[in-house]
């Protein structure tokens, strides 16, 4: 296998990059993303990555030049975070839209407001339905294999759609782990040079792209995007289980521990699903029936495997990096409609943690089963998201 | 494959519309080897709707701020895939290049891209019936100025004398030889090029359809458009503007300028008297 | 222009399916019918200097043995009439050709 | 499973040391993990910097709360009021830079190290991070100093890796 | 009362900002927007009304203009749609953490891509999560009521929530209705002279504000704004009533008909509701018992409203007009979460209809109905949405 | 209230930081009555983190992109509110102006509302690291240009000569004094003001902290920063450069300039040379 | 309920026409709601406008798709492929623009008016609009003429308003 | 300092309670911690120009009856000695002061 090497969340995505052999890379800095940007840049500045590097002005245009490029036939990349992820918003998509397979890093960080350098997942859930894949990794392993999946699945000729890969800022793109690094003769069996399949700019090919698009076709537009989409489950599961043949890491959609004979499942995503896997073995081994269903495809969104992994469960706690001013969060209500497809009627519970770099540790995991048991216990309806490690005392409020 | 096939004939801009004669004599100039972008704006019309499109060369509807943003990607793109002989135009209005494009265009411009950016001038956001844009000029009557704008339009040319542009020029749709002769040097280059082009606009400006060129060649003579290129470093006025004096009849042909007074009228002449100055010094200096 | 409709419906059979909002056709939209006026030619005053060709909008004035002017596009917007140098070009109501067709 | 917290000052390298702990287990096959916590902090301010060594992979991906192994750059810290001792679990190791003799109830084991002595006189006028590195292997044999000196190498190349392998080890056997 | 006007909803806006004596208006053009723009500029520069009016240069700097001016304590008003909202994204969330009670009409149009100037929700639904109280009118006349109503419910200091209205591209925003205009005297019973309660630039108090916000405090910041939100449950409760008794015209977060002894229930927000309501009232008379249950105030979502006005359906027919690649509409979710509160089984159907300016017209709303009493007597589950008026043949895909 | 107070001491900013002297001496100048913002840049640093701020007077975190774009809406809002005495100061670093804050900045110019904007340029995104911008000097290294940046930096002192600036200069740290003179002069005015201040960083720039004050002062000395001023249509030159073979000295005290050859030395000194002559000619039009 | 479908070009004021019906039919108290279908058409497309008028409120918000009344201002329309009979309800009007005899199948009535010819003579070059709508008030009585040229008037300010008042009264007389 | 402290603390209390991220206390971050060198003005040579005020960054040195420097927020940077015409001010290692506390 490859090398090994110690390596934090950012620096494993740069080398996840380089092994794709990406062609063009625009990205302009942002915590907690700009080490991203420094080491890409970096290596070719300095001849040891052979691509082109644009020093955009901001991220607006950052992906605008990748939605260029790509749509000229080359393979690309971007990388961003919170502010510059909100920036980018008008053009993500636009790129979806367009069915170009780039992949971008999302190096999660609360958007605003307020002002906020830490993690939290608002910046890539307000991108939930603009058309892209959402990978969320949740080691730097795991960030440099998904970004070599993301393109093998976003350039299928069968979903040509853009893939997001998420990391939590600092506790994964700060978060220094041992990487297997696959060389680039392993990388080479996985994905090869770039040969786009579906329109490209080619004074060969005089055809004009993302026109304006009338009432009369534009539903139907969107429903071969929904489709692409739709078709990436598949993909996906194509890639991940050769990807695990040639490099021995298995991943899927969806990844389950302990959950088949579990009263009580928490439902996650990103780097807090290992430390809610440390908790639920530990947990296991007092004997207690907990689980961890992990996301790792939020979109497309596994709806029907997250059913089937359920059907057993009689408490579900899903906890959500984010909070959806007066509704509930966006995960919680993704599990809900998976649940009610399998029409199974465990308690389910929607818990809001984490946010703006607030650790989710142990003590949270642990908090949050504990809670999950006592509603569960009773029997309650979950009225309102359930906001865990909250001061109440220093909330403000004029109410 | 007939030059004029480029682009095709029956394209719903209206009647007497400037910016659909730029379009069609930049292609002539540049040739099927050319991709084209255009944001949205009246020149959106040419790259079409629904299945159709104007354009006999490959071309994209880009969003309104960063166009000059995608046209880095495109270059650089065809650099990688050694298409070198391919030329990239971009194809704007005032508002997509003065207002909201400005910072992707001056980023552009910095990093030294290889593409022709062409902004065609029509002084308003036509595309939405007609607002306002920085290049408005002073006085003229707007949906949202409708006494009368109170700024004097953006000088973007002068701005852009202090960039590392390849080639710079301005243009006029009363004088297509003299803007075919700088496209033509502009696709020579071997970086971020820039046109700018008058384009009076009938529809915007208030005169009859067939006036278009007229007026055009009224702004030259009256001082209101200053015709010049700078290559190498060096500025060239192409063509001197014959009388000052001509600009009231220059704004009394033009219904948007119905509101102005003497006093405007005399600020519009002051103003164009001194960018003529200004122009003529700096076209002096061998050193920018 | 038919010759690029062809061109393009070829490029088309011989691509893969293309998804995503990209148009093939060429636009064509008779434009003629937008006309209240009508350029006409006196080709005995014309000095066929181009400059007509050269600064109509629609593309339509083309420069052959005589000069032509496709009148199933032209907008009838007038530019060329003003800008003749010879004032060889007539701007003729359309109602006067009426029943006469597209020409 | 090695839980570490790392109290230090911006400017004195405690997350470069982190790095390099985790870089000498994986030498040894061991699973490191190293995280530190960003708060845009300057020269002076107090930073914190967690790790953990493990024999198998680590799966807990937050700070650590409950360390059983605390590495502390700066004694001066306490005058901003906090407390090393918070969290540890019983039986824990202390790794302190100090010059003078220092206790503490909370650990079973306390190491002081003269970091700062052995660094400018050994490095000059460089942070004391390899130094400290040098001591906590000592005192808890997490990794051997072997492989710490050469993950110092490698993290460091040429010369001034070579002085500061030296310092380690120099630290390593005064601790 | 007021005065009877043909106005169309763009022009309705324009009446009900200066009814609200909005003091400061930054706005960029954008169709199918524009029109307010121009009419309020117009009238500022014509002095008809006296108020600023700033011609910005892109939507980005409209709503930081907006917010900057809000922070120094006068009301504010902007207005877009589509690209402009996206281009926004960035500081929608600044105005909504910093309190700031602002008033955005979006005129709700496709967000990219492919480019399309016709309406959708796709534009507002993407701003779901940032907090801005969210009212979707169905016509000019509410269109004009809902903005004096939402400058009452976000300046109150309860709640200090910025809120956006919706009114639908062309489907309202073009749409010319007779509309009730409250005379100055009269709007002036209901909403005065701006003052601010929160804090305001004034170098009398000099202190930050949006600085940089720590994980210390991030959650309880945000906690703060989630309840000033929830707060506004209530409040807009006592404005539709206060309103209500003012003006004549009755609204609430949520409007029902024929629900109570209905099988089947038809959810929907903005326009549409209008045809459904009229569709509903036919198939009454046909002796059908079918309902509508119109969402009006989408954000705080009134779950508990719903779950109770839902409780006798046997069928639950959804339609988002917006198609949320990958996963379902967000009204469904949202449906469905509040189902679960009220722990209903009834059958529930994910439609998606009226995309890029498709028309939802009278056939579209029986179908829906049809296909929803179709299901519901098969008992069949969701398992993804149900797309409405396609032409199946007209999709493209490579799958 | 004591002067001092209107900036707290002990803020976190580097050793030797040149920002917090040009943001303290500015508040020296315009007093209590003034409402400060700052995008995300170093100068967030003043304004602080969590409970705690550092300005004395009403400071706002804006975003990175549209700073000018919030103080025309302070400005229009003290307005309003008749509050016509109080000075809004907008506050960033050459990243915030340069680049991705060009076009509001622009924008809010030609509208023309009352409002200072201060420009502290490092040269570099200095907040989140040191990257290049289009401010950075040609050949230097940043962490995204290792090898020395390939472009030469934006000129944006004479884009802004063709603006409707109220009042527009640029200052250095170098020569503290000038500056607040600078910044006195702007405070009279009823439009927006633009001053661009060369702020040599330490950390940045890699040179010793204590020498901050002297590498600005050799800037000016060398050519490699022109220190003039626009008011009334007039360019002033307030110091001439007195050697430009004292750029070598400049460039090797830094070192962000330790990759540079001859060539690009020679580069840099040509392009400084010709800058100075650029605006040796400007100065002399009355008519800009 | 009236519901109307106008067919018409870019240019020959359709969106105009329906609005100032609407607001006829509110000065006579009735309801009344007019909508294009925008296309960003230019001079000369087809373009198609809808309006419907009854006793009360409208709840209704989509297009016309069954008509009871089609307003035809370009017969020339029927060349592009436009069928301005489809969704026509039994017992339908139309009101169409022609110099010639016009006969439809498809409507009960037929009213042809030659809007053209009496807005040229009356107007000058100008849209036949409000032509139209006399004549649609003739064939339908859906408003009264005296409501329509208030609201012409209305809409149209000054001398204006009164030679287009009298247009639409020639046309009203005429159809 | 303590001055700026106190009135906001008094406007704090006159206010309505203010919701969202505002920032109210004064920043107060002892700096001077660190200092490897600390400046010593030799008051004998000193003119009291005030040039090192002037371009002290942090604000830490007054003019009173002789010039003072604020030792709890002096960062050390070094300036002030560079900067003073007379060369009047000595930068001397921390060490050397060890154990004499702030000052
Ligand atoms: C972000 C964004 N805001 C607003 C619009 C709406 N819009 C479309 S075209 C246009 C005006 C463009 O004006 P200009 O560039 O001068 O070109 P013209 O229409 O005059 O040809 C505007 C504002 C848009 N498409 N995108
Ligand atoms: C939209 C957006 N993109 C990126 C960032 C990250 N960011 C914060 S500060 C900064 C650099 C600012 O540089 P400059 O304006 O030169 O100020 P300096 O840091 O040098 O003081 C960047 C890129 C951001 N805050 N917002
Ligand atoms: S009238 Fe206009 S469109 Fe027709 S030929 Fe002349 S210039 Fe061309
Ligand atoms: S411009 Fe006049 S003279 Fe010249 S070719 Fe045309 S018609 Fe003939
Ligand atoms: S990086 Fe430079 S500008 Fe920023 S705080 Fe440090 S010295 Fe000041
Ligand atoms: S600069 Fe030197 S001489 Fe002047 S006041 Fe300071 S210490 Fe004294």
């Amino acid at each position: 296998m490859g090398v090994i090497k110690a390596l934090d969340g950012n620096a494993a995505i740069a080398h996840g990059v380089m092994r794709s052999k990406v062609q063009l890379v625009a990205a302009y800095p942002i915590t907690p993303q700009t080490p991203i940007v420094e080491t890409i840049s970096s290596l070719i500045d300095t001849k040891q990555y052979d691509a082109t590097y644009i020093t955009v002005e901001s991220e607006h245009s950052a992906l605008s030049a990748v939605i260029g490029a790509a749509s000229t036939g080359v393979r690309t990349f971007t990388a961003s975070a919170s502010h510059g992820l909100a920036l980018m918003h008008e053009v993500t998509g636009t790129c979806s839209a367009s069915r170009l397979p780039a992949v971008m890093a999302v190096v999660s960080r609360a958007i605003p407001g307020p002002m906020c350098l830490w993690c939290d997942h608002s910046d890539i859930m307000t991108q939930r339905d603009q058309g892209w894949i959402q990978l969320f990794a949740k080691s730097p392993q795991e960030a440099l294999d998904f970004i070599m999946i993301a393109y093998r699945t976003s350039e299928d000729e069968r979903v040509l759609t853009p893939t997001m890969v998420d990391i939590d800022g600092f506790f994964c793109s700060h978060l220094t782990e041992p990487v297997d690094v696959p060389t680039e003769e392993e990388a080479e069996r996985f994905i090869t040079d770039f040969n786009p399949v579906n329109a490209v700019l080619d004074p060969e090919l005089p055809y004009a792209i993302n026109n304006l698009t009338s009432p009369a076709i534009f539903t139907e537009i969107k429903r071969s995007q929904d489709l692409g989409m739709r078709a990436a489950a598949g993909v996906l599961d194509e890639r991940f289980e050769q990807f695990g043949e040639l490099f021995g890491r298995r991943y899927g959609r969806i990844l389950c521990e302990n959950v088949e004979d579990a009263d009580t499942v928490v439902v996650c995503m990103g780097s807090m699903a290992g430390t809610v896997q440390h908790v639920v073995r530990q947990l296991r081994e007092e004997g207690k029936k907990v689980g961890i269903l992990r996301v790792v495809a939020f979109r497309p969104f596994p709806a029907k495997e997250v059913a089937e992994a359920l059907k057993n469960a009689k408490n579900v706690a899903v906890i959500d990096r984010v909070s959806a001013m007066g509704s509930f969060g966006p995960l919680y209500e993704e599990v809900l409609a998976s649940m009610r497809l399998g029409r199974l009627d465990a308690n389910a519970y929607s818990f809001v943690a984490g946010l703006g770099g607030r650790d989710i540790w142990e003590q949270t995991v642990e908090d949050v089963i504990a809670r999950t048991e006592e509603l569960g216990a009773e029997n309650s309806v979950c009225d309102a998201p359930i906001w865990i490690d909250l001061k109440e005392e220093e909330v403000v409020t004029n109410g | 494959m007939a030059e004029l096939d480029l682009l095709s004939k029956g394209m719903t801009t209206c009647q007497g519309c400037p910016m659909e004669l730029i379009g069609r004599s930049a292609l002539e100039v540049l040739g099927p080897k050319t991709i084209t972008m255009t944001p949205p704006s009246c020149s959106a019309i040419l790259t079409g709707s629904g299945d159709e499109t104007g354009w006999g060369i490959p071309s994209v509807q880009t969003v309104l701020m960063s166009l000059p943003a995608f046209a880095s990607g495109v270059s650089e793109a065809l650099k990688i895939r050694g298409m070198d002989d391919v030329t990239v135009m971009g194809f704007a209005g005032d508002g997509g290049t003065f207002d909201i494009g400005l910072q992707s265009l001056s980023g552009a411009i910095e990093r030294g891209h290889k593409a022709i950016y062409i902004c065609y001038n029509n002084e308003a956001y036509m595309n939405t019936g007609g607002q306002r844009s920085s290049a408005t000029t002073l006085g003229a009557s707007t949906k949202t100025t409708p006494t009368g704008k109170k700024e004097v339009s953006k000088n973007i040319d002068f701005m852009l004398l202090h960039t590392p542009l390849a080639y710079q020029a301005t243009a006029s749709v009363g004088n297509i030889r003299d803007f075919k002769r700088k496209l033509a040097k502009a696709a020579t280059k071997d970086g971020p090029c820039f046109i700018h082009v008058m384009t009076p606009c009938p529809s915007g400006w208030k005169f009859p359809a067939d006036q278009t060129v007229q007026i055009a060649k009224l702004a030259i003579k009256s001082g209101m458009w200053l015709l010049f290129e700078r290559e190498d470093g060096k500025i060239t006025i192409n063509q001197k503007p014959t009388n000052f004096e001509l600009i009231p009849e220059y704004l009394s042909r033009q219904k948007r300028f119905n509101r102005i007074n003497d006093e405007i009228t005399a600020q519009i002449i002051e103003e164009a008297k001194t960018r003529y100055e200004t122009l003529q010094q700096l076209s002096q200096l061998a050193c920018l | 222009m038919q010759e690029l409709v062809k061109q393009r419906t070829k490029m088309l059979e011989t691509l893969p399916k293309i998804v995503g909002p990209v148009s093939v056709k060429v636009s064509d939209v008779h434009t003629g019918v937008w006309r209240y006026r009508r350029p006409v030619i006196r080709h005995d005053d014309c000095i066929r200097c181009g400059i007509c060709a050269e600064y109509c909008p629609c593309g339509v004035i083309e420069k052959a043995e005589v000069m032509t002017v496709d009148y199933t596009y032209c907008k009838g917007c007038g530019i060329c009439t003003v800008e003749c140098p010879k004032k060889a070009i007539d701007f003729v109501l359309e109602s006067e050709f009426e029943g006469e067709g597209d020409q | 499973m090695w839980e570490f917290k790392f109290y230090s000052r911006g400017g004195q390298g405690a997350v470069t040391a982190a790095k390099i702990l985790i870089n000498a287990a994986i030498l040894e096959g061991k699973f490191g993990q190293a995280i530190p916590s960003y708060g845009q902090e300057r020269k002076g301010a107090p930073v914190y910097t967690y790790a953990r060594i493990a024999d198998g992979p680590i799966e807990v991906k937050s700070y650590v709360y409950r360390p059983n192994c605390v590495i502390c750059f700066d004694t001066s810290l306490a005058d901003l009021g906090i407390d090393i001792t918070e969290g540890v679990r019983p039986g824990s190791t202390l790794v302190v830079n100090t010059n003078k003799d220092f206790s503490c109830d909370a650990f079973e084991t306390v190491c002081g190290i003269d970091a700062d002595t052995i660094t400018h006189e050994m490095l000059g006028e460089v942070p004391p991070n390899v130094a400290m590195l040098g001591a906590l292997a000592k005192a808890t044999g997490c990794v051997s100093i072997e492989s710490l000196l050469k993950a110092i190498e490698v993290k460091i190349p040429g010369k001034a890796g070579e002085m500061n392998a030296r310092a380690c080890k120099a630290a390593y056997e005064n601790a």
